[in-house]
């Protein structure tokens, strides 16, 4: 048990608190998808911290699930929800 | 090893105000791109901190290994992602929000 | 590498077993990560690794992907540095009192070749300081920025200067413009 | 020392998922729902994490977060084409819309 990264863990929970805000009030649904991205990557540290802190290096497994699937999500938000409106328009600004 | 055990400490303390101004910026940037720039930016390097500072704590290979493999991972996701999340963004004619 | 044309048939087959050989390594060291230091995991490791090594000759592309090392030497440090000084400037604007953003959107026309270099720089692009990759289309990237007055443009070349370091692309496509 | 902060650790996390767990039951936009639930999952794997059940939490970053927030995703399409016109399933379908670009003031930009 060390303390301190218990401690370190404990400064990071309410990253993930504070985030929570921009899921309920982000105005596109691509704002709420990324703070979903957020926690995944705020969970791997705290993982980690944890991991070091309560001397168990199982949970350094469970940060790799972590970060092997927090793409997966986005991913499937991109192509399946978040789609354009029908055709693809290849006008951007400045081009 | 004291030595080693205290700059990963250090490093760690270095890492954390990168993951709370990545969460403000999430909640203070005015639109949807400016809100990926923090987010994928203050993420990875605060996580590049931590897991330098734990693999210095470590003191073995594999755990550096497997440290650095999901720093690898995350990296990997986050910028794909981000590159994705942008580009439906421009798809859909999300202007960006710019200075008046 | 040492005599005869490229398509030699010696040449091939070292070429072959150096890839095999670097894929071997690769995941043996994959494994060393995912399952630790005890010996006895080798005795599913060894399989796997072989395994795996097979299944990648077999599915890999026929332009094998080219990484030299000392581009590699070069590039780690780089990007290491970059990235932190992007999280430096994205967390100085967040936390500072004023608002200190200046966004835009920046076109950049790369010379990179299609297919993994390509890809490769417009992700990176996304952990250079300020700049996201919004767009790829062709050759054309589409960058958007967190403040014009940074010099995205000199970053963006020395990033491109160091992918085509690292992928082992020669530098005289880049004469051409 | 260690205990004490363990303590706070865990308050502070049960009180966020409480709190995760009431709006997501009580919102009505149900893409927001899903989102919460998958940053539920997430949170849930640390809470197994810190009752001492890495198994369960393995689980459960793999299951609850990483398979079904996915799947729900794919099926709010699958709900969204079929209820198409009766609810507003995703509210900012009809805002993206609306930002359909005059180009002049993008290029002023």
């Amino acid at each position: 048990m060390s303390w301190m990264h218990i401690f370190f863990a404990l400064v990071l929970l309410p990253a993930i608190g504070v985030g929570m805000i921009r899921i309920l009030r982000g105005p596109t649904a691509a704002d709420r998808m990324m703070t979903a991205q957020l926690f995944g990557t705020c969970g791997v540290a705290i993982l980690l911290l944890l991991s070091a802190g309560m001397g168990n290096p199982v949970l350094l497994d469970i940060a790799l699930v972590f970060s092997l699937l927090a793409a997966l999500a986005t991913m499937t938000f991109i192509r399946r929800t978040w789609r354009g409106s029908g055709k693809k328009k290849h006008e951007y600004p400045l081009q | 090893m004291n030595i080693l055990y205290n700059s990963g400490t250090v490093l760690i303390i270095l890492g954390l105000p990168f993951f709370l101004s990545g969460t403000v910026g999430l909640i203070r940037f005015p639109d949807i791109y400016t809100r990926l720039h923090a987010l994928t930016k203050a993420d990875n390097v605060g996580l590049g901190c931590i897991v330098c500072g734990l693999a210095l704590q470590s003191g073995s290979w594999a755990v550096t290994a497997k440290l650095l493999l999901i720093w690898l991972l995350v990296l990997i996701a986050s910028s794909a992602s981000c590159h994705l999340i942008a580009r439906s963004a421009m798809h859909k004619n999300i202007q960006p929000w710019t200075r008046s | 590498m040492r005599n005869g044309t490229p398509s030699s048939p010696s040449h091939i087959l070292s070429q072959y077993a150096r890839r095999s050989l670097v894929r071997f390594v690769v995941f043996s060291f994959l494994w060393y990560a995912l399952a630790g230091s005890d010996k006895a995991s080798w005795i599913i490791g060894v399989p796997a690794v072989l395994f795996a090594t097979a299944l990648s000759l077999m599915l890999a592309s026929s332009s094998p992907l080219r990484i030299s090392s000392a581009g590699a030497f070069h590039f780690i440090p780089f990007f290491l540095r970059q990235s932190f000084h992007g999280g430096i400037d994205v967390m100085r604007r967040a936390l500072s009192f004023q608002q200190l953003l200046d966004p835009g959107l920046v076109s950049y026309t790369t010379l990179l070749p299609e297919g993994s270099a390509r890809i490769f720089f417009v992700n990176t692009i996304s952990l250079l300081p300020g700049t996201l990759s919004a767009e790829l289309h062709g050759n054309r990237v589409t960058i958007h920025t967190l403040d014009q007055g940074l010099p995205i443009w000199a970053n963006i070349q020395r990033l491109e200067y160091h992918v085509a370091a690292l992928m082992c692309i020669s530098p005289e496509k880049k004469e051409s413009s | 020392m260690s205990y004490s902060i363990l303590t706070c650790f865990d308050i502070l996390l049960i009180l966020t998922l409480l709190w995760l767990g009431w709006r997501l039951l009580s919102t009505e936009d149900i893409f927001k729902a899903v989102v919460l639930f998958i940053s539920f999952g997430l949170l849930m794997a640390l809470a197994w994490v810190r009752m001492r059940a890495p198994d369960v939490a393995l689980a459960e970053a793999a299951l609850g977060a990483g398979l079904t927030g996915p799947l729900f995703l794919a099926a709010l399409r699958r709900m969204k084409r079929i209820h198409k016109g009766e609810r507003r399933l995703d509210s900012d379908e009809n805002r993206g819309e609306d930002h359909e670009a005059d180009p002049e003031q993008t290029q002023a930009a």
